[in-house]
């Protein structure tokens, strides 16, 4: 299950909680990855749409394949806005192994940025733009276009 | 009857088309430019599951989602 | 620097005093590294030896890696027993980008399991074993061997 | 006079050699049994410092440590 929050995360909040729940169990790795919203090109916040059953499929498709590895992956994102200096997004691994944790939680952030269903938006003086220039195509995208 | 849901920044409300499959959903939409621009970068998914061809019947209650580029995190 | 402490790792009061480092400056993305003591073959814990000042050149050579990417290096490491569930290792990167990021925690976790000077032991009923099957020869090993 | 010390599983006392240059300390440390089956899987450092060369000339209070195979976290 992917945790959805309407604004900025409580990182600590949600990472304490990470820990409890692997807490006297056998993982020898856990690596968190934290994104924060960064103060660039006169932004004051993101703001975020997410398309949840998409995204659900989404995750649970890396979930079985972190639990073919022996591993677990966890992750809150944000939906709405959120300020500079804040996070928006915090997903995590656990795995009885570092190496197969860390390839995890890189490949699983590359994904997540690539296909999952979230548009962002930068807020600049109360205006929500569409971060266009920064968005990826999912994969699949094209197949309605006459283009070709 | 289809409902055609447009994600994101598309930012259309979406619309019911009396269709029999993907292509036809393909030909509706393409004939409104405000819409063909975003098909070219978009993903489509039928009743929530990401389609590869266009080759799909439909039937009646189905949902199409228009998915343009993403950019989570 | 690296914060040693005698005993394991309090993980949650490392992660939240480094989020509060980063909070309001211009990072966007914290990946922490967090190593669990296993339980397997019947140990209660592992102890480790650390020579210090090798130990801090090897780490300020990393710092000065991942600054000149614009990013910083977090560690903390244990000293002593460490019981199976319970943290001996923390180590974390700070960068403005996830690519960055998650290239660093990668090839910095790496070295450190190679190079990094602290030797690990086993403890199995109350006997400290030298885990030398796990151990890895640092670079430059064999200097003064007369094999050669 | 130069300090020879010998880290984690070793489990040898410091010694104190009267030598000129790591050379030397490489065949005085090689007569002992119990010291020679580690160099070949250790590192060696010089003050601190890593070295990969035994051309190296040694002064009064130099030290120099044995580091045998690693494995932390």
């Amino acid at each position: 299950m992917i945790e959805i929050y309407n604004g900025p995360l409580d990182v600590k909040e949600v990472i304490s909680r990470w820990l409890d729940e692997i807490n006297g169990k056998n993982w020898g790795a856990f690596i968190p990855f934290v994104g924060i919203v960064r103060k660039e090109d006169g932004i004051e916040a993101l703001s975020f749409d997410i398309y949840e059953p998409i995204l659900e499929k989404w995750f649970d498709d890396w979930q079985k394949k972190a639990k073919e590895k022996g591993a677990i992956l966890k992750m809150a994102h944000s939906r709405g806005v959120v300020p500079v200096f804040t996070s928006s997004y915090i997903s995590a691994v656990m795995s009885p192994k570092r190496r197969i944790a860390l390839d995890l939680i890189d490949e699983f952030v590359e994904d997540f940025k690539a296909n999952a269903p979230i548009w962002k938006y930068d807020v600049i003086d109360g205006e929500r733009i569409y971060a266009e220039a920064r968005s990826t195509a999912m994969n699949g995208a094209g197949l309605m276009s006459k283009k070709d | 009857m289809v409902k055609i849901e447009f994600l994101g920044p598309i930012g259309k409300e979406p619309i019911l088309l009396d269709v029999k499959n993907l292509n036809d959903v393909s030909k509706e939409l393409n004939k409104d430019e405000n819409i063909s621009i975003w098909l070219e970068k978009s993903a489509v998914a039928l009743n929530d599951m990401i389609v590869n061809s266009l080759d799909i019947e439909l039937k009646d209650g189905d949902k199409i989602s228009i998915l343009p580029p993403v950019c989570g995190g």
